[in-house]
């Protein structure tokens, strides 16, 4: 308890570097995922864009990165993050490298939730003359909205915990925090008050996902 | 002075990529260095050795102190860089524990020994579990060799990431373990338990004294010197101590003291990497 | 000029794991006329469906020709039939409304998707509520209607662009027979006043009744007849369609009912076909009561098609046995349709 | 005994954002006996579906009591329903059939459920799905199907088990009337043969009049009236039903139809009620032979209604004023109901 | 290339612990998420078995686990791990952990996935007198198939790149092996390999999960 108090100002930093990283992340991850995920629905065999192309590149693009090795797909990217962002380590590395990784994750989920919709709804809105790209945002992601918020909720969640390895990178963080100050030093008073601090965030989180989804669904 | 790339002027900054930042002594040195140098030391923490080094030379940091020698020289070797050593710290040994038995001779044929997964660590575990005969490796073993190249074994060895030898000890999952003097303070493994550990003060230890690296360019710079002498004030000395169960070697040798070994090691590096 | 050309148009489906193609339309060629209503009947599963599907290109056919407007939307890309559909309403079978909006908000869809302005699209959203009965439900979802109210909401967004075209897939298959006239008589208005051409599939003759000029009577795919109502009501050439015409007229009695009203009725029981024929209810009275034969109708019915008559009226008859078979042979003398049910 | 009873059954929704309530049924009571077949009529969001819905539980009413077999089902704990469930069939007005299942697949549902073993259930799918048409479609899954096709699933679906109480939400809606009739004559079958009880809703006048013992008629979430067959359609006493009966049975020309029929017939035109009297079209036909009144029938409906004949006539009078006068004052007289046109 | 041929038995043994890892995870786990998931879904309010306590204790237990950086987690359920398995480290130890967190993912991505379940078909089972938990079964589950067997694929990946993490416990697997052989050692070519290999495995796992959703989906 003591340790915890003298690394007190660390740990208001984490806590810093863990809303930054996980709010950009959720953010810019999200959108790209949404993108990611559009084009995966819409490009599949017999979907409103079918182009077989596209969706096996997009596909196979999505399956190369997710399952790689942190550590490895973050050093990878290092060019790629020197030209972007100018740096390969510190908060803003990891926050980069957390958005491409959780994007290639939503998109997974979207494609998932959005092939649930009706086909009904969908020739609805062609019978219209609605353009494709029209279709998907206002039809489609809209009639799929309950479980893409519960799906965006999991990948909140999930870039939470993927925020623990920003340490790696010198990126700081409430998970960073609990293992270096707390696991790594047999100190379980600050790894029980981390974990606290990251499950209260969460649980956060995932209340307003669960709420919205609700009020999404209406059952 | 040199400053961090995108701070100028009077005000100086200096980045230090570190693995133990949440060790205390570092808040002391941070202190030291702003009242006696008018530095301002910002430590940034890598919890995965594979990155300081890297990041040191893409200048995002000005200076690291992470490793020894050794680890350095295999860097340099494999990754073509050309970082240098301007100033030691300390040598840890590296114990072997054990909770049941108290010589390694004791530890059973069959009995599972953990040691650190990392490449350097893995090594000189392997060399010390050689040392107390419980593994013969092949060629006699390098700085280089893996659990790959055990040839005869009376324990059954298994690599697990550095900050969970201790832990695996503690559970009952090893009877013997590895472990990094940072983390067996951390984990309050008393220091009785140690039964076997390879000696410190040895010539054959030297690749393995601890240093502050910058890039080459900036290998005389005062500043830096400067701040890795720092790290032998008496109370940071003392703060490192403490975080170490008062098993660290302190060690001060000169920059250019270090920059010959790191020249023959890196030598020994390339040799192995070819081979 | 016509709005709609189908030529030689076949659709097949695959299905099941060995490949088994069902034939939904086979052949079919049809031209509807701009400004008309096309009435399609056909039992269930005989490709209505699958035919109106084809018109806005929901389905691209198997072979054969789809023409609207004087342009062959099969020969389209995806992109520009979407101008083509955006003159096309179209009311699906199952509804298809979007859960994710509000009955207001599925009205206005189709304005949205041809640009029309916020007022002018709350305007005619509101206006159409209010005419198939729904305003005061205009922020309820989907979900929390009754079934015909969710087929007006259905009905109330095909019709909010004012389109040149209205696809009417059993558009009042769900309504009661109120509501349905009132649907009909608004479909017949916007036929009249802003000329609509109007493909309107159904198994309900009394809504062909109310509003088609010409029908096409599908049987397994092919239409097995096509002509204007009166002909295809009043004098089926196919046997799909004197089939349909019975079941839908609904005029002479089936086995069950002849069989209740035998019970009830100890007199011979005979059908008469009724064809617009003035003053002909008195030729048949008069020679009834020549032969003092009693005449009671127990069963029949007589519709307006196209401003004619047609129908059938079955009587029991009393009275003499030679009487009432000498009046049967001079009404057939007459060329009136009799038949004896037996 | 009754199979069915609702006591002051009251439900309620709430919509929107400000709590509002929509009132489905409004304190409604009711009585289906045992083997009856049951009719429930009304305009679109009357609250039929509403009120079968509560009969096996799947909606709890907002206050009341629901009787089932003489079990309180709404004072059963969902397990306890279950049970009563087992026995009932439901046809549900969107079908909701598994899209998971194949055709058979869906029959065979309440089958595995109930325990019915293997083979039984092959043999009772396989005819079911005979009956309803679709047996070469077995292994096809609903989307397959067109909307006609779907209902026939669910109602095979809906009888697998030989349920003693069926509901039947609209059944027939999407179905041709010849398949309709096969449909009812069916259902009258398992009522008379195996003795199940129905409940009917429809907006269909054949359909209740194919099969339904009594007929409730529903208005805004009440029962407006309810009565035998003949009763409500042949007498109407509430506004609701004279209003459901005229649209239903079609029998009494709609004004756009009068307004048709009098341009091409320059005659009077009145329309006759006929109420189930032998011998009264003759006794009509001498009236207007007497006073050399010349009828010609052009329009009209006469059905029969639980084996008694209901409808009326509409005739066009051509001859002397004075006769077509003396006509009608003597027919009035002799207590027919007839209304001139005008 | 060389050192690559020189750690070939080491890499053989890799790729078994890595199926090993894998495979068992994404059963027990998937099995495990798949009853969490369910009761996730039937106990929400207005569901089939709605209870608010049991829903509200499952919703804040799985979300007490996710976010747990899994050095920590692992750490917190050795005691549990002891009794189970009687040991705290190798592949069993990983296997152990990896399933538990697995299935903690999974019964989200089941849950998102049933939600989109239309309600009629299950007022139709209800009707026929089913089961709860039948109907979830027999009916919920399957009509949600095509979602769901996605959602599986997407946590198969998610497993495949958590089991990178072995490695900490002694679980060994590729992604320890890509790691302690390829980038400490800043050895390109067992990266590459050893992610390409990884890649492989996943884009399998991915074309087997799509061509099944798409029997499942029929579209
Ligand atoms: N996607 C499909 N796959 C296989 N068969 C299909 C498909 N769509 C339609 N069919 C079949 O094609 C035939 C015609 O279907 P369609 O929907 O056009 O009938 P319909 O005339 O509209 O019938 P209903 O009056 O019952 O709606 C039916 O036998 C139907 O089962
Ligand atoms: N979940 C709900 N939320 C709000 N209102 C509802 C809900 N379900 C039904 N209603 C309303 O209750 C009333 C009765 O609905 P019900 O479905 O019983 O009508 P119905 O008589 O079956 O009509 P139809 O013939 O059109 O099917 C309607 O006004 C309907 O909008
Ligand atoms: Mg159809
Ligand atoms: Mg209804």
């Amino acid at each position: 308890m003591d340790e915890f108090l003298t690394n007190l100002p660390v740990f208001r930093e984490a806590i810093g570097q863990t809303f930054y990283i996980v709010l950009i992340s959720v953010v810019a991850g999200g959108l790209l995922g949404l993108a990611l995920g559009l084009v995966l629905y819409a490009t599949r065999p017999g979907s409103l864009m079918a182009n077989r192309f596209v969706y096996v590149v997009v596909n196979i693009l999505v399956n190369l990165v997710r399952p790689i090795p942190f550590v490895i797909f973050l050093t990878a990217i290092q060019p790629l993050m020197l030209v972007a962002i100018g740096t390969t380590i510190g908060t803003d590395a990891v926050t980069f490298a957390l958005s491409l990784a959780a994007a290639f994750a939503v998109s997974r989920i979207i494609e998932q939730n959005l092939l649930a919709v009706e086909p009904g709804v969908i020739e609805a809105a062609r019978a219209a003359g609605a353009r494709p790209l029209s279709i998907l945002l206002t039809v489609v992601v809209p009639e799929a909205l309950g479980p893409v918020i519960l799906g965006y909720t999991f990948i909140f969640v999930g870039v939470v915990d993927m925020s623990a390895q920003a340490g790696l990178f010198g990126g700081g963080g409430l998970g960073d925090f609990a293992v270096t100050y707390g696991s790594q030093r047999y100190n379980w008073p600050v790894v029980y008050i981390t974990v606290a601090t990251i499950i209260v965030i969460v649980q956060a989180g995932q209340f307003l996902g669960n709420y919205l989804a609700r009020k999404a669904l209406r059952r | 002075t040199t400053s961090g790339d995108d701070d100028g002027g009077d005000a100086t900054t200096v980045r230090i990529g570190v693995a133990d930042a949440s060790a205390p002594y570092w808040k002391t040195y941070q202190d030291l260095a702003k009242q006696r140098l008018n530095v301002t030391v910002n430590l940034v923490n890598f919890s995965d050795y594979s990155q300081p080094n890297p990041a040191l030379k893409e200048k995002q940091l000005e200076l690291n102190q992470f490793q020894h020698i050794q680890y350095l020289a295999n860097y340099n070797a494999t990754s073509g860089d050309d970082l240098q050593p301007i100033g030691a710290t300390a040598v840890y040994p590296l114990p072997l524990y054990s909770l049941k038995f108290k010589t390694p001779q004791e530890l059973p044929a069959g009995a599972k020994v953990a040691i650190p997964n990392d490449a350097i660590n893995q090594a000189r575990g392997l060399l010390v579990l050689q040392a107390a005969g419980l593994v013969t490796l092949k060629g006699g073993g390098t700085a280089f060799s893996s659990t790959a190249d055990v040839e005869s074994k009376k324990v059954d060895v298994v690599t697990l990431d550095a900050s969970q030898t201790a832990g695996a000890l503690q559970a009952g999952s090893v009877a013997g373990a590895i472990v990094n003097n940072n983390y067996a303070t951390s984990a309050k493994l008393p220091r009785d338990n140690a039964i076997f550990q390879d000696d410190p003060a040895s010539a054959s230890a030297a690749p393995y004294v601890n240093i502050f690296t910058a890039r080459k360019a900036d290998k005389d710079n005062a500043t830096y010197l400067k701040l890795a002498e720092l790290y032998h004030d008496p109370a940071v000395e003392k703060g490192v101590q403490e975080a170490n169960g008062n098993v660290a070697v302190l060690r001060t040798v000169s920059a250019a003291d270090l920059q010959a070994l790191l020249t023959t090691v890196q030598d020994q590096a390339v040799a192995a990497g070819k081979k | 000029m016509s709005h709609v050309r189908l030529e030689h148009v076949t659709k097949s489906f695959t299905r099941g794991r060995n490949g088994d193609r069902v034939v939904a339309l086979d052949d079919v060629s049809l031209e509807v006329a701009e400004g008309e209503v096309f009435g399609v009947i056909g039992h269930s599963g005989a490709g209505k469906s699958t035919l109106i599907r084809l018109i806005n290109g929901l389905e691209r056919p198997t072979s054969g020709r789809v023409h609207v407007g004087g342009r062959e939307i099969t020969a389209l890309s995806e992109r520009d039939q979407r101008g083509v559909r955006r003159d096309i309403g179209m009311i699906f079978q199952q509804f298809n409304l979007f859960r994710s909006r509000t009955v207001a908000g599925n009205v206005a869809y189709p304005l949205k998707v041809a640009g029309v302005a916020r007022e002018e699209r709350d305007r005619r959203v509101a206006r159409l509520l209010d005419f198939v009965g729904l305003l005061d439900r205009a922020h309820d979802h989907p979900e929390q209607l009754s079934g015909g109210q969710k087929q007006r909401v259905g009905i109330a967004r095909a019709l909010a662009t004012e389109p040149s075209l209205l696809l009417a897939d059993e558009a009042t298959s769900a309504l009661d027979p109120k509501t349905t006239a009132e649907v009909l008589a608004l479909l017949g208005r916007v036929n009249r006043e802003l000329g609509v051409t109007i493909v309107l599939i159904t198994h309900e003759l009394d809504v062909i009744r109310a509003v088609a000029n010409r029908v096409a009577v599908m049987e397994g795919g092919r239409i097995a007849e096509s002509g204007t109502l009166y002909d295809v009501f009043a004098r089926p050439k196919s046997a799909a369609a004197a089939d349909f015409v019975r079941g839908a007229l609904r005029d002479r009695p089936s086995p069950e009912t002849l069989e209740r009203l035998r019970r009830t009725h100890r007199g011979r029981i005979v059908t008469v076909a009724i064809r617009d024929q003035t003053g002909f209810q008195t030729a048949l009275a008069t020679t009834f009561l020549e032969h003092s034969v009693a005449a009671g109708i127990i069963f029949g019915g007589i519709s307006e098609l196209q401003e004619r008559a047609v129908g059938s009226l079955t009587f029991e008859l009393t009275g003499p046995d030679d009487g009432i078979g000498a009046a049967l042979a001079a009404l057939r003398a007459d060329g009136v349709d009799v038949t004896e049910e037996n």
